[in-house]
């Protein structure tokens, strides 16, 4: 497993978290390079279904980010978002989906340094959990037995 | 070829399955843990159960899978390609204990699959599949093959149909070559029949399928089908666990460049069946999806394909959460 | 149980409802849904321990609305999905009247909506114990055994959508299902889609579940899924401090907010 | 290897023409050369046409069969499978099944006057068959087209409808909704049944080939009636949702009848005993 490469995504707002990662990258501070950014009008647009949908194309680990509660550009997304990530989280919990993939967290646009450190402790906790053998296997799993009948 | 009548111990059963399975799949129903009866790939014997009234699926999936491959592709806009099936890579199945209803569906299936252009793929799994029955010595409310021309101990279907004699032992009438080479392949375990009475179980007519065929010709505008229909919530169980039901949908399903076509089971209960585009639905609501489940198994089939549509297995009726009786609404029907 | 009988050919006669919703007995012994139009033939109705399916389903549905305004046999959870259908707009008021059934059997009357309010608020809104003590059980799981058990689950599923429709909240004319553009779940039946499909279905209940357990009841092939929604149901009241169906305006607990809603994991 | 009748041609798309502002016709030729030498078709049979990764749409095949080397598909921007096609390039490969359905009876109508009612969308499905006729136009008498959509920018085939117009030996009416007209419209303003009936029209000797929405059928059969058109002298071409387009998936089933087998085309005396499930 040493040389696993997490594959992980980050849904971010245009707001806050983007234009936060601009600043790591302008500030030139290093970072992994294992996370693919995603830019959403706002952490409110972000579907439940899109993450499901990341993890059975292959991601080990999301990041989910978007501007501190009371920051939001369009006022209240964050808020909305921040209860359905509770039920999200919870429904996960449930279902035996690790929640450890997952980071959650609010980076604002001056948060340059908050970026990197988000995305470094989430791929390095994705190096460590390994690849999601769990959930791929389950993705994989039908295509042969239902196809072929074999 | 003419049938042979044998007789196989109940000990001999074992074996006989045992040597199927070591050449081939045998698809044969155990109990799940919540009680259902549902059929498995090559189970282990002891698993295996004779004493089932019905399993919740139909066996249908042999010849008609819930999701069937139709080809590959890759989508590169220009050069996109196509990969077809190997049909040939198909296994040959032996289906275990599956009971007289279930066993005369094929030809239903057939009628519907194979009526005009021949669909390969159904043909082929049907070509490869052997079918051991067993005659049913229990049944249920629920059932009611005798009201739709068939009996607990129908042949149809079977290449091999096994029926429990008093003592538990079982004689197997074997119907085609197919049964016969299974016969011949373990022709120790099968002795001549004995004159032991065999256990059938009763299943009483409740309705004459001829006539609910020709009063469904002038019922279509009958208030009969929305007073019957209110409680249907349209979902798909009905045809989903039907062992004659074969509508379908045909979807693509890609990742990345590459994809597959395949089809899957449909049915007409649900208001997406029929949706054109423009936002038009010609079965709009659900007394109208009802009543073309009942025209299509009893009117439009024989009229069409010379098969009535149903086996009266009554799969439809137990798995409903509403209790759609179908063989309660037939005999309404035919006193319309 | 005749005082059902009676009131509801009271309805009838009067006009003051086109037709009355409870249960009956089919043939095969089954409880199941009856629809009485015609006064004289109430005497078909019942009601015992075995009428658990959740008769509100039916007040969104085109052919029974058709008739007019509807009387509905109503226990708790029926109660619940008439304050949740009202207080999402697509029920009226006006157009219904309730037949309460107590916990205990008994036929009550409500005059208006607010004595039923008064009614769902003295009674237990928790999950059934039976669910309750089911989900206890699933939280004790590790992770993976709870990966393992809802694979296993959902793998059974057949998407006969029997789920969706048993549910009086599932009302949508057009469900995110069958919508293809984006196709958010799988058309065929495969455990990873089986699996989309299920959370989709809870995430869209999520505060608006009322814990009936007809999508559990409904399924074919027995899946758990009621344990879903009533698990988020569960947390709902947890975070939030409420309970969906509770009155006819009730805010919609996943459209809202407050701005201290507590939560511990993002960073 | 046995065949597939899932597996679809593959077809090049040769051209494209902007219809209106959400339709589009292409001109489709086959890949592979033996495919092209063994296909053949008639007018108003249909086929399914994809995009791989998005699906297959049904839409009757718009030339004519008296044009060989291609066929030629006209579709609106809908749902899923044609916002895909409207996205696709010159050059493109799609696939295409077909030819499914049964076809306009064109031998049975020689020595008639044809008269082609349609509306919308709904020319596309007819253009084959008035292109064949059109074709051997020495077979038919007169052949009249009466076309209506809702505004000028809504008429498909443009250019074609010029040369119609230009043309000597076919009389042809277009019209649109009121308010749908631009300042230069020379055609009729109204709806397609009024237009019909303020023709001057005959049923005399006359097949009449109909097609449109279904609020356009409901008021042009009455006008059809009165003129004096027997009802299996009215044709119609239906449209249901269908999958396979061979009478196996059900979807377009009505009555004992499967629309991709039965029909798509049907007289109005057929479409009568039909229970109205299209």
């Amino acid at each position: 497993m040493s040389d696993f490469e997490p594959k992980v995504v980050a849904f971010v707002c245009n707001w806050c978290t983007y234009a936060g990662a601009d600043l790591t990258g302008t500030s030139r501070i290093k970072y992994a390079t294992n996370v693919k950014i995603i830019r959403f009008p706002c952490t409110g647009r972000i579907d439940f279904m899109l993450l499901q949908k990341t993890f059975s194309n292959g991601a080990d680990g999301i990041i989910i980010s978007g501007c501190h509660p009371n920051d939001c550009h369009y006022t209240s997304g964050n808020f909305h978002a921040k209860r359905r990530w509770i039920m999200y989280k919870e429904l996960m919990d449930f279902m035996g989906i690790d929640m450890n993939r997952i980071t959650f967290s609010w980076v604002s646009a001056a948060e340059g340094a908050r970026w990197a450190e988000v995305v470094n402790t989430t791929v390095s906790r994705v190096r460590e959990l390994g690849p999601y053998v769990a959930y791929k296997k389950m993705v994989n799993t039908h295509i042969e037995e239902e196809v072929t009948n074999e | 070829m003419e049938t042979i009548k044998k007789l196989i111990r109940k000990q001999s059963l074992e074996k006989l399955f045992t040597t199927l399975s070591a050449s081939r799949k045998v698809y044969a129903p155990v109990f799940a843990a919540d009680k259902r009866v549902e059929y498995k790939y090559n189970p282990a014997f002891a698993e295996v159960t004779f004493e089932h009234i019905q399993s919740t699926l139909s066996v249908k999936n042999v010849v008609f899978p819930k999701v069937e491959n139709l080809m590959y592709y890759t989508n590169n806009k220009v050069d996109s390609t196509i990969t077809d099936i190997d049909l040939t890579k198909i296994p040959e199945v032996v289906l275990w204990g599956s009971h007289p209803c279930d066993n005369s569906a094929y030809d239903v299936l057939k009628s519907i699959f194979c009526w005009d252009i021949k669909d390969e793929f159904f043909a082929k799994r049907l070509e490869k599949l052997v079918v051991i029955g067993l005659a049913c010595h229990q049944s249920d409310a629920y059932c009611f093959c005798t009201s739709v021309g068939l009996t607990p101990n129908s042949t149809k279907g079977s290449d091999i149909l096994l029926s429990k004699t008093k003592s538990g032992d079982y004689i197997a009438e074997i119907f085609t070559e197919k049964g016969n080479a299974i016969v011949a392949a373990s022709s120790d375990l099968f002795e001549q029949p004995n004159n032991e009475e065999i256990v059938i179980a009763e299943v009483k007519q409740t309705f004459n399928h001829e006539q609910v065929t020709e009063k469904l010709k002038t019922a279509f505008e009958h208030p009969f089908w929305v007073a019957n229909s209110l409680r249907c919530i349209g979902c798909g169980a009905c045809a989903y666990v039907c062992p004659t039901c074969a509508c379908f949908d045909i979807q693509d399903e890609t990742k990345g460049k590459e994809g597959r076509r395949y089809r899957s089971w449909d049915s007409c209960g649900f208001s997406l069946f029929t949706l054109h585009t423009s936002g038009h639905n010609p079965r709009e609501v659900q007394s109208q999806r009802w009543r073309q489940r009942i025209m299509h198994k009893f009117s439009y089939m024989p009229d069409r394909n010379e098969s009535l549509g149903c086996v009266g297995c009554g799969r439809c009726s137990r798995g409903c959460p509403v209790d759609m009786n179908i063989s309660e609404q037939l005999q309404a029907l035919q006193n319309i | 149980m005749s005082n059902i009988a009676a009131k509801a050919k009271e309805l009838l006669e009067s006009n003051a409802v086109q037709v009355v919703i409870g249960y009956e007995v089919g043939p095969t012994g089954v409880v199941r849904p009856a629809f009485v139009t015609d006064s004289a033939k109430t005497d078909s109705f019942i009601y015992n321990e075995n009428c658990l399916q959740n008769l509100a389903m039916y007040l969104t549905k085109h052919e029974v609305k058709h008739f007019g305004k509807m009387g509905i046999v109503a226990t708790l959870p029926v109660m619940r999905s008439i304050m949740m259908l009202i207080s999402e707009q697509q029920v009226v008021s006006e157009n219904i009247v309730v037949l309460g059934i107590s916990d205990d059997g008994k036929l009550l009357d409500f005059a208006d909506l607010s004595v039923m309010h008064a009614h769902i608020e003295k009674s237990n809104l928790g999950n059934p114990t039976k669910d309750q003590e089911r989900l206890a059980e699933l939280n004790k799981l590790s992770i993976e055994e709870k990966f393992n058990f809802w694979e296993q689950e959902l793998s059974k599923c057949i998407k006969c959508y029997a789920c969706r429709q048993s549910c009086p909240m599932c009302y949508c004319i057009r469900c995110s299902t069958d919508c293809n553009q984006p196709q958010w779940i799988p058309v065929q039946s495969n455990t990873q889609g089986n699996l989309d499909w299920h959370v989709l279905r809870a995430m869209h209940l999520a505060g608006r579940c009322i814990s009936c357990g007809e999508c559990g009841r409904a399924c074919p092939v027995n899946i758990p899924c009621h344990l879903l929604t009533m698990q988020l149901a569960d947390q709902t009241y947890n975070y939030f401090k409420v309970h969906a169906g509770t009155s006819q305006d009730m805010k919609s607990v996943m459209s809202t907010f407050e701005p201290n809603d507590k939560e511990s994991f993002i960073i | 290897m046995c065949e597939n009748i899932y597996k679809p041609y593959l077809m090049v798309i040769d051209q494209i023409v902007e219809e209106t502002a959400d339709v589009k016709t292409f001109r489709l030729k086959f890949k592979n050369q033996e495919d092209a030498d063994k296909f053949s078709f008639k007018a108003g049979q249909f086929g399914e046409y994809s995009i791989f990764g998005e699906g297959e749409s049904t839409f009757c095949i718009a030339s004519a069969p008296t044009r060989k080397e291609y066929i030629e598909c006209t579709f609106r921007k809908a749902g899923r499978v044609t916002n895909a096609l409207a996205n696709a390039e010159v050059g493109d490969t799609v696939g295409f099944r077909g030819p499914y359905g049964n076809t306009f009876p064109i031998e049975q109508w020689e020595g008639k006057n044809l008269l082609y009612i349609a509306g919308g969308i709904a020319l596309p499905p007819m253009r084959c068959v008035i292109w064949n006729t059109i074709d051997l136009r020495e077979k038919y008498k007169d052949i009249t087209i009466v076309y209506g959509a809702r505004s000028v920018a809504d008429l498909v085939y443009k250019h074609e409808l010029k040369e119609w117009e230009e043309r000597a030996d076919i009389k042809l009416i277009t019209t649109v909704d009121p308010g749908g007209q631009t300042p230069d419209w020379k055609g009729e303003i109204g709806f397609v049944p009024t237009v019909l009936e303020k023709a001057g029209l005959s049923s005399a000797n006359t097949i009449a080939i109909l097609c449109g929405p279904p609020v356009m059928i409901k008021f042009t059969m009455p006008i059809l009636k009165n003129l004096g058109f027997e009802d299996k002298d009215i044709f119609t071409t239906l449209e249901n949702r269908m999958k396979c387009g061979f009478g196996k998936c059900g979807r377009c089933n009505v009555g004992k009848l499967f629309v991709c087998k039965d029909g798509p085309v049907f007289t109005y005396e057929e479409m009568k005993v039909l229970p109205a499930e299209y």
